[in-house]
Parts: C-alpha cells; structure tokens; sequence
C-alpha cells in the first residue's frame, strides 16, 4: 500500500486548461498516475494531455468515478472548487493555490469534515507514492519506490530532501506536503498516524519550520503512539521572531513557535534531529 | 495587514462598538482646545509603543500641543510617528482583555477573555484567560456569552453591553477576514458603558482583495519592502550580510539555517515562493542587488524550469545589470549540469551541493 | 405553516424576486379597469384549483368581474375562496420549475429544478430533473449555479437573473424556516426577465415564533382543528365513525391500523404527543365530543402518570359534559388494575389490551 | 455491550431544574443511569435528586467527565443547548425536546458531525440499555434484559411493543427511539449497523410508521448487510394521503411514504412484518 494514495487513484485536475494544471496533469501521467479527467467551467468536451475535460466536478465524476483531484484554481475562486469536489463526492483533495484566504481554507476544511472528505493544503505540493500515484506537483525524478515516509510543511524543501534521500538510496513509500498555511486540512499528526499503520512504510521523515505548534503536537503523538523512528529537520533556527518567512505560516509570534521548542519536543519524544537537510540521509543510514 | 489604531477603532466603531472620542493630527498645530483630560497616541504598528514615550497625557492644550511636539519627534522601533490619536481619557471602572486569534492548532477561531485587562496577555496567568473556538458556521452562541458574563461577573447594562459588543466583535472578525481582533483594555466605564480603549486588528493579507476600502491604509513598509510585495517576493530584512535567494519558504530558511553553520549570516531573505520561473528569479536578483549585500547565495530546486532556463536568467541580470558582488549558485534540478557550467563560464560561482554553497558564501561574507 | 399564492409572492418580493404585478379583491366590486389581459386566481391553499375553475383569464372589466363571481361561488376542496389575486398576464417565452424543501435523507434542503415548468413535479421524468443539496452552512454556491445555467441553457440577462434570483430564494427559505419554496412555473419572460408566475411557500410550524409577521395569514381551518390547535393536540379529521385518542402519533396510528383489522374506521384521529397528562387527556375528550363520534376508543401508555389519575380525568369530563356515545377505554401503566376498575365502576368499557378494545370500538361502531 | 450505552456511560440532564428535566432524572437514576449531573443557567450549586446542577456544560463536564447529555431544555433553547454539549465534549446527546424548528434540528445535527458527537431525535424517548443505562423517558417498568435490539420513530407505540416483548419474556438489549421528527441525528440504517455489529443483540425490532423514506433505506440495509432477523411493525396503513398523523414527519406527501411502500421494501428485503404491534413478539417466538 502506501497512505491515502493506490496505483487506483483515479485523479480529476481542477484548474487543467490553466498553464500550471495542464503542465502537471501532465507530469503525473508520466507519473503513472491515473488522471481521468479535468475540470474547466466551459471549457468541457475540450482534451488536455489526452484527458477528457468537464465543465464540472459533478459530470467529472458520474462519467469517471474519479476519488482524488488536485486543485490549481486561482485563489479567489479555490474555495468554489474545493467545495463543489467535496459536493461531488472526492475522497482526497490536495488544494496546490496558494494565497487562498484563512477564512475559505477554514470553511471548505470544516465542510470537507461534515461530508467526509480529506484536504491536503493548501499551499502544498500534495502527495506522491512512487511507483503508484502523485497527486502533486512535486518533480518526478526526486523520488524512488522505498520504505521511508516523508511529510513536511515545506515544498521545494521537501523535494530537497527527497532527492538527498534518493541519491543515498533510500527510497520513498509515501511523500506529503501537508502546506505552509497557518490553517490546513490534514495535520503532521493525521499523517504520522497514517504512517505508524502502513505496513509498507519502516520510518518516517519530518520536515517542520517555525510558527505554530504543529510540531509540538507532532513531538506528542511520536513520544505517546509511534513505535517506528522518526527524524526531523526544523527549518528556520536563525529566523528572528516577528517575521513573516515566507509561508503566511511560517512567523514566531509571541515566543511561540520557536525552531528551538519544536526541536526540543521532538527531540524528548525520540526523533533524531537533522541541523541540515542532507543530514536526513545520514541519520537514517546510521540508525536503519 | 496591522491596521493603525485609529483605523482599527473607526472600524470597530461602524460594527457598533463603543470607543472613546477622538481625531487625527499630522501636525501639533491641528491639537483642538482641551476641555477633559486627553491621550495622544503615536499611530505605528510596532509594539513598545508606551515604553517609546508614544503615548502622553494632558489638560490644556499647551500641554497637548508639547506633547504633540515629542511624539513627532520620536523614532519608534525605527518609524516616525505621521499622526497621533488624540482621545478623551475614559474613566475607568474595570479594564478586561477581550481578543478573537485564529487557532492554528484547531483551525478554528478562537476567543480570548481576561479580567486581567491593559496588560500583555502573554503576562496573565493561563487560568485567568478563558477561551471559546467560535466556530465559523455557528457563530457566537448563547451558552458562551453566558460563560463569559459569568467569567467577568457582570450585571446589568455592562452585561447587556458587553453580550452586543461581543457578538459584534466576531462579525467584524469574520466578515473583515481578521486574523487577530483585539481589544485590550477594553474598559467597563460609569453607568455600565462598554469602551473598546485600544484596538489591534490584522487583516489576512490573502483575503486583502475581498476589502478594497482597506487599500489606502498605511503599512510602514520600506521601499525595498514595497517593491517585494508588488513582485509577489517574499523579502525579510535580516542583520547580516548575505543575501539569501531560494524558491519556498522552507528551502530558503534552510539555506539560513545552513549558512550559519558555516558561520554566515544571512541579511535579506527573498523567497520566490514554490516557482522557479526564470522571470520571478531576475526580479529577486534585481530586487537583491538594491539590498546591497556583500554576497548573493541563490539556491534554486527546480520543478517545472529547467536549470539552463535559470542560469540564463541570471546571465541576463548580470549582462544588463553588472553584478559587482559575488554570486554563489546553487541550482537543482532537469538539466543541471548544463546550467552550471553556463554559470562558470560566466564567472558566477556554481555549485552542486547546499551546504558547499552555503561554505562558500560564508567564506565571502565573512562573519 | 402554508402561506396563499398572494402572501408566498409578497415574500418573493421582499426577497428581490419577480413577481407578476397584482392586487387582492375580496369581492368582484373591487375588480379594477382592465387593461391588459388578466388572470385571476382563486386565493385557497389546497391543490387542484385550476381544475375546479378557479383560475381565470379575462380581457374586459366586465369578462374580470364575471369571473370573480364565478369563482368566489365556488367551492374548492370544501372551502370557499374569500379572496382572488388579480395579476397581468405574463407573455411567457420558457416555463421553469424550481424548488427547495428538506429532503429527509440527507437532513438537508435540497434544490430541485426543471425544464419543464408549468406542470406538477411528480409528473416530470426523473432524468429532466436537477438536484443540489444546499448546506445551510456554506449556502449556494458558483458551481452549483453554473450547473444549474448549463442546465437551463441559459445566456446574457436572464442568466445574471437567474443567478441572483436562486440565490435570493435560498436566503429566503433559509431565514423564513421553510419547508418547501417552490416556484412553478418560473416564467422566462421577454428581454431575459424572471418572473414567479406561480409560488408556494410552506413555513415550518415550530419555527413560527420566529416569524411574527405570519401571524396574521390565513389557514383554513375548522373550528375543530382551530380549537385542537389551541390545546397542542394533532387533530386528523378522517372518514369513519370512531374517534380515536391516544397518546403519541405512532400509538395512534397503530390504533386506527388496528381498528381496520376488525372492520373498524377512524373518524377523528387525536394524538396528545407523547404526554399522559390527564389534564390533556380531559382537553382531548372534550374535543372528541364535539366532533360527535359513534364511539370513543381511548388508548393511553402511560409513562409519568398513573392510570388512576388518568381515570379520574376522563371520569370528570363524564361527569362535567354527559357522554352520550359509548367510550371504549385501555389504559396501561402504574396502577391500571385501579384505574380500569374505576372506570369499570362508572360504566365505562375499560380493557387491558389493544386488540380487544379495538375490537370493542369496532363492534360499536359498525363499519 | 449493547448499542452506544454502557453501564459506565456517565450522563448529563439539561435542563433539570425543569418539572420534566427532574422527574426523568429520578427515572434514569431508578433505573441505574449514572446521572453525575445537571445543567441550568443561574442553577449552578443547587441539587436535584442528589444530582449537582451547574450553570454550564463546560463546568459540568470538567467536573464529573460526563460522556453522555439528555436535553429537555425547550424548543426555543434546544439548539444552544445542544450547540453548547456538543462544544462541551459530550459523545452522546439525547434530544428528547419536540417541536424544535427543523432548521435548529438540521444545524446542530451537522455541526454535531464535524465534532464528531451523536445526536439522538429530536423529538425522541431517547435510549435504554435494561440493566445498564437509559438515557431516556421510557418507563423503567417496561423493560427486561435481553437480546432483541428495538429501534423505533415513535414513543409510546415503542413502550407498547417493549411492553409486549417483556411480557412475553423476550428480552431486550437495547431500545433506541430515534424521532419523529423529519431531520434526525441517528437513522435507522445507523442503528441497524450498530446491532448488526453487536454481540449481544441476536435479532432486531424496527418500528416504522408513514413519511419520508428511512424505512425503505433500511430495507436496502437490511438486504444488503443484516445478517441478523428483522421484525419490522409499520404505523399508518389506514392513514389518509396529505395529512400530518401527529408527528412532523408522518405524512404521506406526493404519493411518497406510504405505509404500503415500507411494507414492500422490508418484505423484499427479508424482514418479518407484523401487522399490529402486539404481533411482534409472537413472530420472533415463531423465528427463533
């Protein structure tokens, strides 16, 4: 298996015809993954990549029995999207748009929460099992088919890690971005628990950074419900506190969410820590 | 997006919220006759504001006028005040901390009430705070006003008052896509009088296009700043001397991370966000060289771009622009060698590994 | 709560939606000059108006006014209209139908929409019909609109009204509690313009207090059913001889379910809700005489009170009003030995079980 | 076992202070309910029956780690009251108030799903376990311990028929009315789901009566996933078309939700249907 993901995902692009949607729809075909349609308000009959494109997600569905879809509509129509998957019956939406308001994050999270729907994101770069499916946008050649989990808050970051993963080796069973915003649909410690129950999956990747508590929440399950190893990178030790890095996530605040406590929880619950990304490779190397 | 004060209070005001009297100067020569004891208040968004000497009280309009004077004279966390908030000092009775946050961890908004008002809430006792997630399709709903009433021990029209004010408070939050809404003090006045005495409000940046009349409110940005934001690049001002260009938050803040084991320091952050469009990274070194950093380190994963796209893109820079500094690149990704080697020829350190760019650029920048 | 034609389409209006222009007469004096052509329409809440002749078109004063008196003589599903909507006719160029009501599966109002307007639901095939589900928590949305506009087939004007039109009646059914609005035929009229030719709006009974400005409107009760109303008891008016009372409407059907076994028929069903309140029970016999039944078959469960106090009820209403039809009785719950020996004592039939006193009543009261 | 109760299941009443709220407080207590508190605004500190009132659910929970709540607070204060147990932790609220607008219902049902509680009704007798717990208003005399599961839209009609079971020396496991009302918290199929499931429930009553279609959607449960017996009464039959038969839901609108139609479904399915509720028991002693 994997988590969430099956070489079964069968995958609807919402947003296709737009530059980004169609590059990656077709990215993930070369990725193997099952992308059966794209959703394009009046754009339907039309093909991309060789992919059929509706008009909506409803008439995506009935004619494909899609149970994924990967959201690149800009962000002032995203929340229109993601709820109209939700409506449509998706079982897993990774919402790729960035800059989408807190307040529509918040509400297509908790209406996906009424009708049993799982969002990844936003801002994120979704999820990739190698050799089964993405439903992402990160690079194909990062990854290769292993027993290592990944999950981090980061993008580029996160491809960074991987690749170093890879060159050493050490293949990937399932990589997710769960997002830099300060409200997100899937949590490092839904992830992790996902990860704890996967039989194809032996230890697991973090990849946090400031702001928040994610982390620490993390640091709690590990120390209280993982029995595999787990080793974490922080991103963002020398950020001074008040700023925004990046991520509208990504600020200490008030003393809160400093790399340091994030370090020391995990650190107390039994992760081993990376000081660097390439260090991933080398702690799993030592302790695997 | 910080509001200033009088902007947060002019709001809070059109949603029915009590706040004291008061106007606006840009100068002392615009302070009115004093009849009631005043506040002036130095309108910046960074906090220490009191500590500054930004806040004075007067009672004749000398008094105010001088007052006036200094606060235009100071330099608070490196901005000078352009106006000052002139208030009818309120009599207070009790002071209360009232605040709405989003909750990161529940994902919810989520309320905040003390008794301990007009102190910083991180100072107050945790069991002195108490907290309510208002959940976005329910609202404020009774049994929390009750809870909260209770709380604060009200009675009377201060109860009658602070269950409107509260309500009013979440729909402002919600309909202005707050991230924080604070009222702190808000102060109980004579006659059971609801006054919010001071306000924060920050407004989600990403919902900015949902509030048009927010578009003239002021930011104090830097010109660099400003420049940043209408490119869509994430720029921080840090104390070193390395300016640091990566595409994600994450990947950049790693390249900090990872200077300063080699003793670097970084001194602007430039986040291209997810992309690596060739476009966006000439933008970022145009934008860099103006920060003037004694070495540029520019750290790119490649996604959708290939590298030799990248390196051409710089090449333009430097061929249009010169680059006095030094650049250190690092650049991942389809086509890597090729966009290195484009790079070299040119004179631009290129390397294939983080943390060797990040020796390097320690090297140059010294410490 | 159902509302008349005339009240639903004031709604509408309130809520931004078209209707025909109109006014209300309550007898043909009040017909005024005519114009354009004008359609008439009976103002009664019960179906099959059209059939029974109550609507009407008329292009003359004295055609309008000879219609009116027609129609105020008649008599629709036994009640006579005291009021007709006069309304120009609408130049039709499409007839939609569009309704929300709750659908009891989901728990959620579900919004229905067709093509084929003009005629009933029900008769429409199940392929021609759209169905959204709306969350009262996010409302109606983009998507849901453009399916429905792709579905209409609709361009330039009367999609922008539309858009704004279905949107309106969500917020409408939404805040007026309803339980069904429903606009049939929505009429397409010239230059892309939306009318609600015809509208029917059911408001939910418990949620009536929050709707004072109902309180006026028109039901078509019975005196009976006025009077039931009053005292909180459901009240059915049925077709055979025996009037039957018990406590809790599925106790009750069951009751009537099993009078049918014995060749029995119900005249009147009276559930008291859940309750064994003898008070009520007292209320509940009352009513039943005056609706004069053949026999009186009453069924109480009790849960909170004891079948002697419920036997001192009825006892008291035999001894206050008479009851000249004989009264069947099962009481079951604490005490029943006492209390059917008490009722046994004052003659009146009391049995343990269901199906005997069913058969009891149905021996009475013929079938 | 049973369903949803257990003998540790620690409830709440809402609304005690009220004539209903304290005489069902008593009930539950007599029939070993373990009521660990009461909830009235302005109440707090008083006692009912022994029970400890207190102004709020948050201070009610934190004090007596209650699980489960039962609301007899009126129409016009029932959705706040649920609102406020649902915010409060509560797993399993009984909402015995009628009358509540389907509006209110509809709401605190779905927000009940986000937080992941149980509604049970409105508008019900809630639900006993004879020999461990009932949080309800059904009389504690009609009750034996047993292994018939009941489930039921109606009161009364479910004392009746428990009554008959019990006389008969047909034990119960658990007895749940789930409402009357048209928008309920629990459904049928749910509760069939749940006695499937159960290893103390060996057969299972279903009391039905006209309106809606949840009888036919359990009847597609039924066929599709019950292994255990179904005896099935519906109410209604000789009701007329149009009229509302005392409960919001019963009735018989456009050709929908008659008696007849149930009936159909259930038989097709499998199901055994009696034609008067005293049947019941005879067709389970004939069954099993």
């Amino acid at each position: 298996m994997s988590i969430i993901l099956s070489s079964e995902t069968r995958v609807i692009v919402q947003g296709i015809t737009g530059h980004q949607g169609t590059h990656q729809a077709g990215a993930m075909l070369d990725f193997g993954t099952k992308v059966v349609a794209g959703v394009t308000p009046g754009k339907g009959g039309e093909r991309v990549k060789g992919v059929p494109v509706f008009n909506s997600m409803r008439d995506a569905v009935s004619s494909t029995s899609a149970n994924a879809s990967i959201v690149f509509v800009p962000a002032r129509f995203a929340m229109d999207a993601v709820l109209e998957a939700i409506d449509a019956g998706i079982e897993t939406i990774a919402v790729i748009t960035e800059k989408i308001p807190i307040r529509d994050s918040m509400e297509f999270i908790q209406y996906a929460r009424i009708k049993g729907s799982r969002i990844i994101g936003p801002n994120c770069p979704g999820i990739a099992s190698p050799g089964l499916s993405k439903v992402g946008i990160m690079p194909n050649a990062i990854f290769s088919r292993g027993r290592v989990g990944v999950v981090s808050r980061s993008g580029t970051l996160t491809y960074e890690i991987v690749n170093a993963l890879t060159e050493a080796g050490i293949g990937q069973s399932t990589c997710i971005g769960i997002g830099g915003d300060p409200v997100i649909g899937t949590s490092f410690v839904e992830v992790l628990r996902l990860f704890e129950e996967d039989k194809d999956t032996d230890s697991v990747v973090l990849v946090g950074e400031i702001g928040g508590t994610a982390e620490e929440e993390a640091a709690r399950f590990i120390g209280d419900h993982m029995s595999k190893p787990v080793f974490a990178y922080i991103a963002g030790r020398t950020a001074p506190p008040g700023k925004r890095m990046g991520h509208a996530g990504a600020i200490i605040a008030r003393n809160m969410g400093t790399a340091q406590s994030k370090i020391d929880s995990l650190t107390e619950a039994g992760a081993r820590i990376a000081s660097v990304p390439q260090e991933i490779p080398r702690l799993i190397e030592k302790e695997c | 997006m910080k509001l200033q004060e009088h902007r947060a209070k002019r709001l809070l005001e059109s949603y029915g919220i009590a706040v004291p009297e008061g106007y606006l100067i840009r100068n002392e020569g615009e302070v009115l006759p004093v009849t009631d004891p005043v506040v002036l208040k130095a309108q910046v968004l960074s906090g220490g504001r009191g500590k500054a000497g930004g806040v004075r009280l007067a009672s004749s309009l000398e008094e105010a006028r001088n007052a006036a004077k200094d606060i235009f004279g100071l330099t608070i966390s490196g901005y000078r005040p352009k106006e000052i908030l002139v208030e009818t000092e309120v009599d207070i009775d009790r002071e209360i901390y009232l605040s709405i946050v989003i909750d990161r961890s529940a994902g919810l908004p989520l309320l905040l009430l003390s008794t301990e008002g007009g102190v910083e809430i991180e100072t107050v006792p945790e069991e002195k705070i108490g907290r309510w997630h208002i959940h976005p399709f329910v609202g404020v709903k009774d049994f929390m006003v009750r809870g909260m009433i209770e709380r604060l021990g009200l009675e009377g029209r201060s109860k009658k008052e602070f269950d409107r004010m509260v309500r009013a408070l979440w729909i402002l939050f919600y309909e202005m896509d707050c991230e924080l809404a604070e009222i702190n003090p808000l102060v109980l006045a004579e006659e059971g009088e609801i006054v919010a005495a001071d306000a924060k409000v920050t407004v989600n940046d990403d919902a900015l296009w949902r509030h048009p009349e927010l578009s003239d409110a002021e930011e104090e940005l830097t010109q660099l700043e400003t420049e940043a934001r209408e490119k869509d690049i994430a720029f921080v001002q840090l104390e070193g001397d390395i300016g640091v260009i990566a595409n994600g938050a994450g990947l950049t803040m790693a390249t900090l991370d990872n200077l300063s084991l080699h003793g670097g320091r970084g001194g602007v952050f430039l986040d291209l966000g997810g992309t690596d469009d060739p476009k966006k990274v000439e933008d970022a070194l145009e934008l860099m060289l103006k920060a003037s950093p004694k070495v540029i380190l520019l750290n790119i994963f490649g996604g959708m771009t290939r590298c030799d796209s990248v390196a051409s893109g710089v090449l333009a820079v430097k061929k249009r622009l010169g680059i006095s500094v030094p650049l250190v690149t690092r650049i991942r990704g389809t086509n890597e060698k090729l966009g290195r080697d484009m790079l070299s020829e040119a004179g631009v350190i290129a390397l294939g590994s983080l943390d060797e760019a990040c020796r390097k650029a320690s090297e140059i920048g010294g410490s």
